[in-house]
């Protein structure tokens, strides 16, 4: 079936960027300025002892040599050691702190993906009339606020204003994010309010252009109601296309969430790759760059498989009858 | 050109848009030279008053400097680095764009598989690793970089919009003549692929400011004192019980120059694509 | 009328207002429609007859405004609400589209479409409705109804996917049914065969149609009584055999006149064409519309006008098509048989052999043109004929250098040009000119007039000057009969038949040698059509150059072309002088073509040979002859087996084909385009 | 299927509402919550000085400060003596157990001192050491340490924070940073890097009665606002290294309270080896467009009160400060000195910072500008702080860099004033001052060398090469918390906390 061959070549195409990615990340992060090694070791540390420890770290291994070494770990899900604290696997904070973030980009994604399209889709239907304009214009406005902008807004009325949530998203020890999915709360919504104007303003447009589809007129034409066309004809095929705009998004997402996750100190993917560049932990900065960019190619690839699956143009081949 | 007078007249959103922006450039322009206050002056006997009061309209920071003239003054800033990014990612993307989707082939495959690998790492983290590695940059850095960041955006858009003309019959009509390609792509396809190309510029206008703002957020915006409304929000974070003010304008400035920029590339897209 | 009407409308008026001014789409349309009764409404692009159905369906958009009376068996359906109208829309009155790919639901299986009519319209259960949608699909022919059933709408081909539009229009037990153009996107011989299922559909289900067309010949197979409208009116309304013989308004007359058809030759006849264009038409125009462009005009058009009853059961808004007192302008030249031995002196301009040209990779390789050789003589037209994918196109290309051929030789005046553009000398680019199907998009819209025409010439002919292009720019212009003003006009300013003739002008400003005209017509309407017609006769008689006229419509074939060659999936089946294959086709192909041909004279006709299925598969290897699966004089097994042979009828005319040539002589049927004459003027009701 | 998604919407709202309240935290023990930053290293010898709380209730110290009156007290070193400086002998506590329950002998305090000079660690306060001539040990709890110099006040270097009694026979090179394990009052239960700490009280601890309290939470969180908000919230009592602006918005509000133990210096260096400050006109000049009060109001402090100024390296706490009435902003002066200098139209010139460091960018940017007016421009070059430390500082012609207290300034002017000393940032190269240095460091009796002190401080304030601004280092506590005691050797003593 060429739905299995069309996944085959997408699959590989998709490890393929991943590897391309890798390459390109671990050389952007190695031609950084500065001495790693003088850095971990600080000012004091004598010419000879920053010597020792670039070789101890293999620093002065061949380029590629080095590469290898490391995409190897990655693989096995090692990501070696952290450069800034000795003796500290990066593995035990950095899979901790990956949870959180699919969590927090998960809550978001259960926010936003729900209301932009209900939001879209009606807009689309009611085209040109009061709810479009006004749900168009929320749309836009909230697409131009950037997250730190509304999350600042969302603080002072929820936070500092009504105090029912907490303006910072610390987890007590000892609990887990389980236990205090509040902090949750405001960080989703912030990127919400970014993602929500983007994904509606595209369902409402695509909503809008299947509505003026001639199936759709014939439809109607045939006596069917519109209420049943609009949600057995028209919601199937405008709901195609957002699914792909969303898998494009995860990057936005990714992005976002490093704006919010350090605005309310939510300790995610984005506030540990921040605090790793503010230390120049390279390992740990190729481990987080790496695995949102992977993140990202992952969510394109599903939702490229999905859309191809739920579209039969796609899914069934030309056959002749 | 009426035809667009006619049309931005109907269309109350976009004239909206159209004067916060003007009302942005000019405050950018001439604001700083009309002033009471400069923006690095330090009324330190008015240390985070409120606004309005001590003669400052929109209060103090903690280091006693007037709110309302460093927004004035950022907005030179933000402005001319998001006007310079659109532009450069803009002409950088159509010159990409056009080259491998006119000639297609191998050309246009690798072009797809790098811009898919530089589109794969999110522009915010991309600009932030580097920047973040360089420390605090100049107006001329910042631009550079983000530019380079959206430069693969920009070169698919440019791309598509030439396919769709590339497959049109006068572009046959000039091929059969024995036009050179550079003027089939430049003098022929161009002109047509105007309307797209200036939607993505305005588009990008606005992106560009919420990308710079967000870094500057981040901390790897402009180097202080040069005022940097992401840098001003950060800055005073922590005054955020104690003077909310110095947080919430900059925040509101941000927000109305990107909506009222968004309002209008949407006006300029809606009348740019039916045109043709 | 015999039987009391179906649908009756009564001084129906639509109007669309826009922010800037109002337009008049239709006024004062009064029609009816008896019981089993097939009503043809013929108009060009622009006269209303789409906004009609609309109006009657009430799916008019918000700006349009509505008034007059559409009576359906005597409950008016003007008063009625859009919830009422839903009982009417599929129940009682059914649709069929233009282009049955898109009136499908992509994502939704070709069952479940058809279904849900029967379900809602019917209450029958799913498994009732899927039997009555397998029963109505047999009714219309198609074979494996149950496998269609689950199939997608992309999975079929377009003849099958407008079959299953009928059907659905069929499964509601329609009392009338509305045609908007159902046959026009498909291929002729696969419209014959739509066309003869309708008309036997509408006696089985004794339904109603009015079948709305722009094209005379087809709505004359179909319609018992024909409506002609213009510029939003309906300007004559009769029986359709006295509208062709007898036509009363000087707009219908002109029109048949504008259209090829049996018996009209480049040679004997000039095609008329009727001056200026349509415009838009204003809530304040009054009097006849016609009246700007109208050559029978005279005082009386302003007050004396109004549809009377000119003879019994024909209805007309003017009588003056015949009228002395002004003379015809456009005169038939004289009428003298073609002089048999006159062939144009043989002069070959180009010559092809053995070319053949694939696309695709290797293991799907689509056989575009599959061994063809032809050759073309100075100042004579070679008409291409044949279906959709046979590869006309492609030749064409080849020829103008857009593409490279995969194998075989193109020799042009002495040169081989077997090779793309880029190759080519200055002096054969300039001596071969392409014209292209679609004028919208030849021409850079962001241009002016001026410099589309003048780069070819600073191009190729290297005049350096701008008054010297511009000179000749004006006169070539004048040739083609657009005035100076438009020098400064953007393609957008222009109308369809402008942009061709701009089109046309820009080839010959370089005084080619050959020009191959891609279906130059085939996107304009009739009018529009004849004045290029007759611009292309008329610039070849001076200039002497050869044309490739490329096109699926065989009348205009007929009448402009010297030689004719009908293709078929990539290979010639037929070729001789234009007499000689439209007038005697000998290839049972070529014979199909002919006799599904749709003709301006209602009373011609033509042989029922109707092919079934659909052309093979391009990209398989075809061992013996292509057309083998649809022949209908198909010998036997050896022509699956081996490849035709050919056979020569005269030393100009030859075709490919297993049947011996003494059968084929003597068989020579009256099947030519110039058909069987009818009996005897039935007489006009 | 429009039904389904209002639904599903309604469901989300409804669900947010109710994880709202967050789960209370119910515990019967004694509990001290601290926020602490997120520190980088913690291994002692390399640990850049964050995170006390932790360490400081970890390990253990040969000698300790008493946070009231300042002095020296015996701690893991019972007593401690030396005649004429060059030999010490230090008596040891018996009976002292490491975390792992070996016990503590006069060998660990060998390898401790040992450990400073190993080459491939790069211990923080080798420099200190160098004088080390050899270390006995003549019983389990006695070492006699001979130095090649005298140095009467060597026993101040056993209080700084990098001097924690390690046990010889613990792996700390691996172990470091994940499990730290020492003698002090608290027990390294349970760390998770750079997010939380959890320990518990060392029950065989040598001092009866300590630790007060049962546990210590330590949460390493990168945002300092995010910790008053658990402050204010209750989930934390103890907040270090807060702002001056925190602290005036925690003293507005009750049940809170800003504690300042001890003042930090930000040392501004002006390069000696390099144009323009190379010449001592132009350092004049720059100090003439100095205006304390400003800088004291940039650090949202008041001068006098919790902010000091001053022209020489000495911080004001401590006894052998020298009191010296400021000079005067006298922008008019300052450009007669530039001109004469050679600058008649004044000057550009880089000051490098590290601009996440508190108060370090306010600081920087009222330097710009106060000396702008006098034709003074200064460059600004903010980094975050591991890339100034890295590649910028030691290397710039001005420089704005944080010291930590040293008990003992001579050990401060070794490092950084002296023209071989290892951290001279300001490069200055004073042979009178290397001389004076020398002389304090072998100076027996104190008023001699409180001689050597006050000329020593009057050459800095004429041509010296630094500006000393002292900044608060302040600690929100909750009212719950009682004796928070936080000595000049930065370590908190959180062994005599209780919570109520």
């Amino acid at each position: 079936m060429d739905f299995l061959k069309r996944f085959a070549k997408r699959l590989g195409f998709t490890l393929l960027t991943i590897l391309a990615m890798s390459i390109l990340i671990f050389f952007l992060v190695e031609i950084m300025p500065g001495d790693v090694a003088q850095t971990v070791l600080g000012q004091s540390a004598t010419e000879e002892s920053v010597a020792a420890l670039r070789d101890r770290m293999g620093l002065d291994d061949p380029l590629h040599q080095r590469y290898l070494r490391w995409a190897g770990g990655f693989i096995r899900g090692d990501l070696g050691e952290s450069l800034y604290m000795r003796g500290v696997q990066i593995n035990t904070i950095f899979w901790r702190k990956v949870g959180h973030s699919v969590v927090l980009a998960f809550t978001a994604l259960l926010f936003y993906v729900p209301l932009s399209i209900l939001f879209g889709v009606f807009a689309g239907v009611k085209e040109g009339k009061a709810p479009d304009a006004i749900i168009s214009f929320i749309g836009l406005a909230t697409m131009a606020l950037p997250e730190f902008v509304s999350g600042i807004i969302l603080i002072t009325v929820f936070a500092v204003g009504l105090e029912i949530l907490p303006i910072a998203s610390i987890i007590p020890i000892g609990e887990n994010l389980w236990q205090n999915l509040d902090i949750l709360v405001l960080p989703a919504l912030s990127i919400t309010f970014v993602m929500f104007g983007y994904v509606s303003r595209m369902q409402r447009s695509s909503m809008v252009s299947v509505m003026k589809a001639d199936y759709i007129r014939a439809a109607i034409l045939k006596g069917m109601p519109r209420k049943y066309v609009i949600f057995r004809h028209a919601l199937k095929n405008a709901l195609l296309p957002t699914i792909t705009i969303i898998g494009m998004n995860m990057g936005w997402l990714f992005g976002g969430l490093i704006v919010v996750e350090t605005l309310f100190g939510f300790p995610g993917l984005g506030s540990l790759t921040m605090s790793a560049i503010k230390t120049r932990d390279i390992p740990l900065i190729e481990a987080c760059v790496l695995f949102i960019t992977f993140i990202f190619v992952f969510a394109t690839f599903i939702t490229d498989m999905l859309y191809a699956f739920l579209n039969p143009r796609i899914r069934y081949k030309r056959g002749d009858v | 050109m009426n035809t667009y007078l006619l049309q931005l007249k109907r269309s109350p959103r976009a004239i909206a848009g159209l004067t916060i922006l003007l009302l942005w450039i000019i405050a950018a322009l001439i604001g700083p030279s009309l002033l009471p206050y400069t923006y690095t002056g330090m009324d330190m006997n008015n240390q985070m008053v409120g606004p309005g009061e001590a003669g400052h309209l929109l209060g103090t920071d903690a280091l006693g400097r007037d709110v309302f003239s460093r927004i004035i003054y950022g907005s030179r800033s933000i402005l001319t680095i998001a006007l310079l990014t659109s532009l450069l990612s803009s002409i950088a993307g159509i010159i990409i764009g056009f080259t491998a989707g006119y000639f297609g082939g191998i050309v246009d495959t690798i072009f797809l598989r790098i811009m898919d690998i530089l589109m794969a790492i999110p522009p915010l983290v991309l600009a932030m690793v580097v920047l973040g590695i360089l420390g605090n940059s100049t107006i001329v850095g910042l631009t550079i970089i983000v530019s380079i960041t959206y430069t693969p955006a920009t070169a698919r858009v440019a791309r598509g919009a030439l396919l769709t003309c590339k497959s049109s019959e006068y572009v046959d009509a000039a091929r059969i003549r024995g036009e050179s390609h550079l003027y089939i792509m430049f003098v022929e396809i161009l002109p047509n692929t105007i309307g797209p190309v200036i939607v993505e510029i305005t588009a990008r206008f606005a992106y560009s400011i919420m990308m710079i703002a967000s870094l500057g957020f981040l901390g790897v915006g402009l180097q202080p004192p040069t005022p940097d409304w992401g840098m001003m929000v950060i800055e005073n974070k922590s005054l955020i019980r104690a003077a909310p003010w110095t947080v919430l304008y900059p925040s509101l400035a941000i927000a109305s120059l990107v909506i009222a920029i968004s309002l209008f590339s949407d006006f300029v897209s809606k009348v740019m694509i039916n045109e043709d | 009328m015999k039987t009391e009407p179906v649908l009756e409308i009564k001084d129906l008026d639509v109007s669309y207002h826009t922010l800037t001014d109002t337009v008049v789409a239709l006024k004062g349309v009064s029609l009816a429609v008896g019981k089993n009764e097939a009503l043809g409404i013929i108009g060009e692009s622009g006269c209303g007859k789409s906004t009609l159905f609309y109006a009657i369906m009430d799916y008019l958009p918000v700006t349009a405004s509505r008034s007059g009376q559409i009576l359906f068996k005597g409950d008016d359906l003007a008063q009625k609400t859009p919830k009422e109208m839903t009982k009417y829309r599929g129940s009682k009155i059914a649709m069929v589209y233009q282009n049955p790919y898109s009136s499908l639901n992509p994502s939704l299986t070709i069952g479940f479409q058809l279904e849900e009519v029967s379900m809602f319209h019917h209450g029958m259960s799913r498994k009732d409705a899927r039997q009555a949608a397998v029963e109505t699909l047999s009714d219309l022919h198609l074979g494996d109804a149950a496998g269609i059933v689950r199939r997608y709408p992309h999975q079929i081909s377009g003849g099958m996917q407008q079959r299953i539009c009928i059907a659905m229009a069929l499964l509601c037990k329609p009392d009338l049914m509305i045609l908007d153009e159902p046959t026009t996107a498909l291929d002729v011989t696969t419209e014959a065969v739509i066309l003869d299922i309708i008309q036997e559909l509408k006696d089985k289900y004794n339904m109603s149609l009015i079948y709305i067309s722009h094209d005379i010949g087809v709505v004359n197979k179909v319609s018992d009584r024909i409506a002609v409208m213009y510029r939003s009116e309906v300007v004559e309304f009769g029986n359709q055999r006295t509208i062709y013989k007898k036509p009363e308004h000087p707009y219908t007359r002109a029109l048949i006149n504008c259209m090829p058809r049996a018996g009209v030759l480049k040679e004997n006849t000039q095609l008329n064409t009727i001056p200026g264009y349509v415009s838009r038409r204003s809530a304040a125009e009054i009097g006849c519309p016609f009246v700007a462009r109208c050559e029978k005009k005279n005082a009386t058009c302003e007050e004396k006008y109004g549809m009377v009853e000119r003879k019994p059961g024909h209805f007309a808004a003017c009588d003056r098509a015949y009228a002395t007192d002004i003379p015809d302008k456009v005169l038939a030249k004289e009428k003298g048989a073609i002089p048999e031995g006159s062939e144009p002196e043989h002069k070959t301009i180009l010559k092809i052999d053995n070319l053949y040209r694939y696309y695709g990779p290797h293991g799907k390789r689509i056989r575009a043109l599959d061994g063809v050789d032809l050759t073309l003589d100075r100042n004579s037209v070679l008409g291409v004929v044949g279906e959709s994918g046979c590869g006309k196109s492609t030749m064409g290309h080849t020829v103008s250098g857009l593409m490279r051929p995969t194998r075989g030789k193109i020799i042009f005046d002495g040169t081989d040009i077997s090779v793309s553009w880029r190759k080519r000398s200055p002096e054969t680019l300039r001596d071969i000119q392409l014209i292209f199907q679609n004028p919208g998009r030849s021409l850079n819209p962001s241009f002016t007039i001026e410099n589309i025409i003048g780069r070819p010439m600073l191009k190729l002919l290297g005049i350096k000057s701008k008054q010297e292009r511009r000179k000749r720019i004006v006169d070539i212009l004048k040739k083609v009969d657009l005035g100076e003003e438009y020098l400064y006009r953007r393609p957008k300013q222009l109308s369809g038949g402008e942009m061709q003739r701009a089109a046309v002008a820009r080839a010959f400003s370089i005084a080619p040698n050959l020009l191959v005209c891609d279906e130059p017509t085939s996107a304009l309407d009739a009018s529009v059509q004849a004045s290029v017609l007759n611009l292309l006769v008329d610039l070849q008689k001076d200039s002497g150059a050869a044309y490739i006229f490329i096109s699926h419509d065989l009348n205009v074939i007929n009448y402009l072309s010297d030689y004719i060659m009908v293709m078929y999936l990539g290979r010639i089946c037929e070729y001789g002088m234009k007499t000689e294959v439209a007038g005697s086709p000998r290839h049972p192909y070529t014979e199909a073509l002919l006799s599904a041909v749709p003709d301006v004279d209602p009373s011609l006709k033509r042989g029922e040979i109707r092919l079934q299925g659909a052309p093979p598969n391009p990209t398989k290897k075809i061992k013996g002859c292509p057309f083998a699966g649809r022949c209908h004089r198909k010998v036997g097994s050896v022509c699956d087996t081996t490849p035709p042979p050919r056979v020569n009828f005269s030393d100009t005319h030859f075709a490919y084909c297993h049947i011996s040539p003494e059968v084929l002589n003597a068989e020579i049927s009256v099947k030519g385009i110039e058909g069987i004459e009818a009996a005897a003027d039935e007489e006009v009701i | 299927m429009k039904k389904s998604i209002m639904l599903c919407a309604v469901f989300l709202l409804a669900a947010t509402m109710v994880f709202a309240g967050g789960a209370q935290e119910t515990e019967e023990k004694m509990t001290i919550r601290v926020a602490e930053q997120v520190p980088n290293l913690i291994t002692p010898g390399v640990w850049d000085g964050q995170a006390f709380s932790l360490n400081g209730s970890i390990y253990d110290y040969l000698i300790e400060m008493d946070a009231h009156t300042g002095e020296l007290v015996p701690s893991l070193a019972t007593e401690w003596s030396s005649p004429e400086g060059k030999v010490w002998t230090i008596k040891l506590r018996k009976g002292v157990k490491f975390h792992d329950g070996s016990d503590f002998t006069s060998a660990d305090v060998k390898y401790t001192l040992e450990r400073t000079q190993d080459p491939d660690l790069g211990h923080l306060k080798a420099q200190d050491f160098e004088n080390l001539d050899k270390i006995e040990t003549p019983d389990d709890h006695t070492v006699v340490i001979t130095l090649k110099e005298a140095a009467p006040t060597f026993n101040f270097i056993f209080t700084d924070y990098n001097m924690a009694i390690l046990s010889s026979d613990y792996d700390y090179a691996s172990k470091g940073e994940s499990a730290p394990m020492g003698t002090g009052p608290f027990k390294l239960e349970k760390l998770v890097p750079k997010e939380s700490a959890l320990l518990v009280k060392n029950s065989e601890y040598w001092a009866e009665g300590l630790p007060k309290a049962e546990e210590l939470r330590i949460y390493f969180v990168p945002d300092i606002d995010s910790s008053v908000s658990l402050l204010e919230a209750g989930q934390v009592d103890i907040v270090p290294q807060i702002s001056p602006i925190i602290k005036k918005r925690l003293e507005s509000m009750d049940g809170f309270k800003v504690v300042s133990p001890y003042q930090e210096s930000r040392f501004i260096a002006l390069a000696d080896d390099r144009e323009p400050f190379s010449d001592n006109r132009v350092r004049l000049a720059f100090k003439y467009t100095m205006d304390p009060e400003i800088l004291a109001k940039a650090c949202q402090g008041t001068l006098g009160e919790t902010i000091f100024y001053n022209e020489t390296p000495i911080v004001n706490a401590l006894a052998q400060y020298k009191e010296i009435p400021f000079r005067g902003r006298d922008i008019d002066k300052a450009k007669e000195l530039l001109a004469e200098a050679g600058y008649p139209d004044g000057l550009k010139v880089d000051f490098f910072y590290a601009s996440d460091h508190p108060y370090g960018s306010d600081i920087a940017q009222t330097l710009k500008e106060l000396s702008a007016p006098a034709g003074i421009e200064l460059n600004l070059k903010g980094f975050p702080r591991d890339i100034y430390l890295s590649q910028h500082w030691m290397n710039g012609p001005a420089l704005l860099t944080g010291w930590g207290v040293r008990v003992d300034p001579s050990m401060l002017l070794m490092l950084a004033y002296h023209s071989e000393g290892p951290w001279n940032e300001s490069h200055i190269d004073n042979p009178r001052v290397d001389e004076l240095i020398d002389k304090i460091r072998g100076e027996v009796d104190p008023e001699v060398r409180q001689t050597y002190y006050d000329e020593l401080q009057q050459i800095f304030h004429e041509e010296g090469t630094v500006i000393n601004l002292q900044v608060p280092y302040l600690v929100g506590v909750s009212d719950a918390v009682s004796d928070y005691r936080q000595p000049l050797t930065m370590l908190p003593q959180l062994e005599y906390t209780t919570i109520k």
